[in-house]
């Protein structure tokens, strides 16, 4: 199969749904004229024309306000945050507003908007430009979430949301980008709502997403060399979680490490930890752990910054423990 | 201006408003209904002016003071008054409530219980008509004077004068946000000017003559449908009651300028005028008075007849 | 001792704190000439004048912004948002720079902002005007997260508060403000980040937090007449977390329910199970488990609103069920 | 107007972060610098001009693209470099970088990496000098072209006029937010008219024009410091590089334009003059120039010889 970025599989995604379907319009700032900041829209102008692919002034709450309106009447936005530390301008315009519009009508509405951001630490850009807000994001009723980790599961995932009538924060992750990975030529789906078990294995659960499933799965290599078969679980989803998909591998191998690129406190970690006590606590040989981004604005020093965020390392580690073998801190 | 024969309609309008708005006060003196409620009344000649410019498929966003709205826009009052029974029979199976009330059939887009963020929903839905939908309907959007100074009104009318949207902008300017005086919460008395800022025009309209909102509004909306345009107009409008349910005013303003402003009541005014020019006669004033309290009555009869939502339907119409 | 309202215990919190400390002041929508909307601040604008006490226009990232600001340079600004629900609009202002501008800047500025506001449902205010939005704060490093339940503690919390050189998110709640509880006339201060255990109890741990913590009680109080003894934690800040005293208790009984009012998915009762589970496994005889809102926008019947946050009745079955008690659902 | 003996020095400020930037560019072409780094290059007139209108302890609320303003505003070059290189030794003890450099020793607040959050900021320090502090200190609050339309804008604006606050808010306008026009972006084109609708004076100065620009900002830190409130001041530059690290502008401006811009060199064009009156000799450039790039030097020199923090670091200095 071929190989492209996953940069080009979400413009693919982008091209193919708007090819498909006129009512899908894409709004966001320099996006348009510059292709955006990330070049994922690059080229849509050109193709679409001005009507269809705007670039917006530097006004968050309005860009998301506009894009529920126009959903509101039965078009398809897929808006750009430029990053997802700018969701902090639009909070009210997506949860009080597109979130629970429908619900709030008595379900006589659909709010089929899609929140295109980015977000992540790792490109030494500080506290403002680094953040893991995707928390926040499944706590709010009335909204899905997804963050890709594969050009595969991008553009299937990407192509999904804009077809979902709700609204979807789609969260992408800046270092993945330039990262290949195949991508048939025929047209596909991912469906939201859907884990992808990247790596079987049957004596512990990997759960993660986005920028942690790679350092996942070649930590999973690491633990194989050492006996240790992991299985990595990729949420793909947040909201709504595959917690079937989760349970059935968790009763299977009686451990679980998440592994995840938010901060601790408060992450979706948490959540799923929840879950999983809730429903499978009998089938636990060991309490599941998070090994998460630690409770920190994220540092601009190089130096630190590489260790704010999970790493191979400290999930080997996390996972050497977890089966009582000696690790040297 | 409206044609003569249209005025009768008019006046009909506010009536049946402040009817509505009677009742409902009496309901929740009762505690018949519940929550967070804010009367228009006082306010009819804006919500009934403006709105009588609009044709039915133009679009409507209202505020958290949006009955008045919402009655102009059409609705049947038995689904107004169940939804703020808080019944499932309600426009929005009970899940709204003033609020949060709504119909897309109607073109309207909800009632808002967040201050300004009607606004860029407006423009929003302005956008998709222009761009995508290609058709030729023009978004009204209702506001207070307390959402001049919001973020999401300077991105909102930015965004609709850059990128010419048909979309009408309703200042109901009437002095005061819950207890604060506009001219203690935006720097400059003259609001219409504002609208220099954003490249369209800004005018300022008596908000308690309905036919001078009507003139005002109508120039705005043909402008909007023919492609020139957003606009904002201000209305200079006064709420009669309290806020909300709380019928105090004394820590802000005057009985005085209460009283003054009472003596220019937008139906009374309006009535004795359409007497006055034999538009009108007293008895058809009766006739309409007692058409409204039946239609009325009536309407809280559906309403407290229907039962409320079963706790299944809690979770139910979060997503699509 | 003498009994007063939380709403009255808050006013003599800023009251003696703004007598106390000329740098303290307070801005907000209606809280001067009106006195608030909850009439927490009746009477200061009488008392300390209008450079202290301020009336600002409808905006809430401005408030925020200029608090933050205003607590750089030196003062203390105790500035009100309404409703939590508002916070929506200051997201960036109180997370991407209150929270994070000491630790960028390298430790060299102190930002002691404290953001009063409620929240909660129960009041027939529908979606917007009823979210419990804790969840999202405790997920910011940089702040802390108070919610007081009583009339005690909300004075002796908000004075800490204030004195306290970091931004607190200081979450009162609207069904609290006329409950009368006794406040000793002398002063005295509740330190952040210390639970207090509201009764004891040696077979399950009840742990709450603001509106919870009187249906948590009434609960244990049923409880106790079934032979359950339930100890209480009232956990009075959110962040940073007693967890301490938690895991005491949990080594104790063995048994734990959260009770919360924020819905459940992403809440914090997610983040409280987890570090359990982390640090107490073994101690645990069932899995932790949560009582919490309902994943749903607070919807405006009061046929259903009351359904969609924890009572007394589901509190107390979770429980019976996890003694495997039969309950009729 | 600066008194001429003045003039040398702000055309050494001006050079000084010309070549600032200029290594900076250096390094991290090189990848010795690391990051998002937005450079002032074309800009400079604007920094100088407006802050040699401060006192030592008036306050400084910066934007991303703030290299000249903290230099202009005495930062030392060593431990603004060392934070660069994210070295223990710099302003924030690395964690902070090019867009949150800060040092509230030197009065200032800030860089910052979200557009428009500086004016509430800045706002509020404003409130807190006049209504608590009771100093006549005044707060200086840079922008971007960027910022115009978002809600914060608006928002701050309307505060600082309304209370009349002790702050200055300068628009760096050089016609740009990364690739967006400003007249793509903002319903109008006069930008300074928009302090209308805040009830303070706007005024527009040549960005490229040291002089000018000191000129109009002096008038409105007088203002200010007398307690007549804010006001907006408008200053036309142009940025010469890319927006960030990215060199490229070819997608949405004209190498014409980038030509004719940069013939209006703010420091070239000083230079001419101040040697044309006399008041500098090419000598002196000369000498100023060796002294520059000495300091800068050192200063690279010293944080490239500066440990960065240690693992410990990472959770310190979360909380006070
Ligand atoms: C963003 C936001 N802030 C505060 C409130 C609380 N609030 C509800 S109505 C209101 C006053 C609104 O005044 P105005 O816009 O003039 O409308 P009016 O009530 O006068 O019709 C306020 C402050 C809110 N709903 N939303
Ligand atoms: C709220 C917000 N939206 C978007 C960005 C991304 N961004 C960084 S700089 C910039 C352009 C800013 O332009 P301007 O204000 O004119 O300043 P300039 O870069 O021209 O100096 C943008 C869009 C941001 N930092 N903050
Ligand atoms: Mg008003
Ligand atoms: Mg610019």
């Amino acid at each position: 199969m071929r190989e492209i970025t996953y940069r080009d599989a979400l413009k693919e995604a982008m091209q193919e749904e708007m090819r498909r379907d006129p009512s899908v319009f894409t709004m966001g700032e320099d996006i348009a004229v510059y292709g955006g900041v990330y070049s994922v829209t690059k080229g849509l102008l050109e193709e679409f024309g001005d009507e269809r692919v705007l670039d917006t002034p530097i006004s968050e709450a309005v860009i998301a306000g506009a894009g529920t309106g126009a959903a509101a009447v039965g078009t398809r936005p897929v808006i750009e945050i430029m990053y997802v530390d700018f969701m902090t301008f639009c909070m009210d315009q997506i949860v009080n507003q597109a979130a629970k519009m429908r619900y709030m009508f008595g379900g006589k509405i659909k709010v089929p908007l899609v929140v295109r951001t980015q977000g992540g630490a790792g490109t030494y850009c500080a506290a403002q430009h680094s953040e893991s807000l995707e928390a926040w994001f499944t706590h709010v009723p009335g909204l899905k979430v997804v963050m890709p980790a594969t050009p595969y599961d991008a553009k299937g995932l990407l192509k999904s949301s804009i077809r979902d009538d709700n609204p979807v924060i789609f969260i992408e992750h800046n270092l993945l980008y330039n990262q290949k990975g195949p991508v048939p030529e025929e047209e596909y789906l991912v469906p939201l709502g859907l884990a992808d078990i990247k790596r079987e294995g049957e004596d512990i659960t990997i759960i993660t997403y986005s920028s942690m499933v790679s350092v996942s799965l070649a930590a999973a290599e690491e633990l194989a060399t050492a006996g240790i078969r992991a299985e990595v679980i990729d949420l793909r989803t947040l909201y709504p979680l595959d917690i079937e998909t989760i349970l059935q591998s968790v009763r299977k191998t009686g451990r679980v490490v998440i592994c995840e690129p938010d901060c601790k406190t408060g992450g979706v970690g948490g959540e799923i930890v929840s879950q999983i006590t809730e429903y499978a606590f009998d089938y636990l040989d060991a309490p599941p752990i998070r090994v998460a981004g630690r409770d920190t604005p994220i540092p601009y020093s190089p130096a630190l910054e590489s260790i704010a965020v999970p790493d191979k390392n400290e999930l080997t580690k996390a996972v050497y423990r977890l089966f009582g073998r000696k690790v040297e801190s | 201006m409206k044609p003569r024969h249209l005025w009768i309609d008019l006046f009909q309008q506010m009536l049946l408003i402040r009817r509505v708005e009677e009742k409902i006060r009496e309901l929740y003196t009762q505690d018949r209904i519940k929550g967070m409620l804010h009367l228009c009344i006082g306010q009819e000649a804006v919500a009934v002016g403006a709105m009588s410019a609009l044709r039915e498929n133009d679009y409507l966003v209202s505020t958290h003071r949006g009955h008045g709205h919402f009655i102009a826009k059409g609705a049947d009052l038995g689904k107004m008054m169940a939804e703020l029974f808080g019944r499932r029979t309600g426009y929005c199976k009970g899940k709204g409530g003033s609020m949060h009330i709504a119909d897309i059939d109607l073109y309207h887009l909800g009632a808002n219980g967040i201050v300004g963020e009607g606004l860029p929903i407006a423009a929003g839905a302005a956008l998709a008509i222009k761009n995508i939908l290609h058709t030729d309907q023009v978004v009204m959007c209702f506001f207070g004077d307390g959402a001049l100074n919001i973020g999401a009104f300077h991105e909102a009318l930015n965004l609709a004068g850059l990128w010419k949207l048909p979309v009408v902008f309703i200042c109901e300017n009437n002095s005061y946000a819950i207890s604060m005086h506009v001219n203690r919460a935006c720097a400059v008395e003259d609001i219409a000017k504002r609208a220099e800022s954003y490249d369209m025009p800004g005018v300022t309209a008596d908000g308690m003559d309905v036919l001078e909102v009507n003139e005002q509004v109508d120039l705005a909306v043909k402008r909007a449908r023919e492609g020139q345009g957003p606009s904002l107009v201000v209305c200079q409008t006064y709420r009669f009651l309290g806020h909300g349910r709380n019928p105090d005013c004394s820590t802000y303003r005057t009985k005085e300028e209460e009283q003054q402003w009472k003596q220019r009541c937008p139906i009374e005014v309006f009535r004795d005028r359409l007497i006055q020019k034999n538009i009108l006669t007293q008895n058809d004033v009766e006739t309409i008075e007692a058409d409204i309290v039946r239609s009325i009555d009536e309407a809280v009869d559906f309403a407290e007849a229907s039962p409320y939502p079963a706790a299944e339907d809690l979770e139910v119409d979060i997503y699509a």
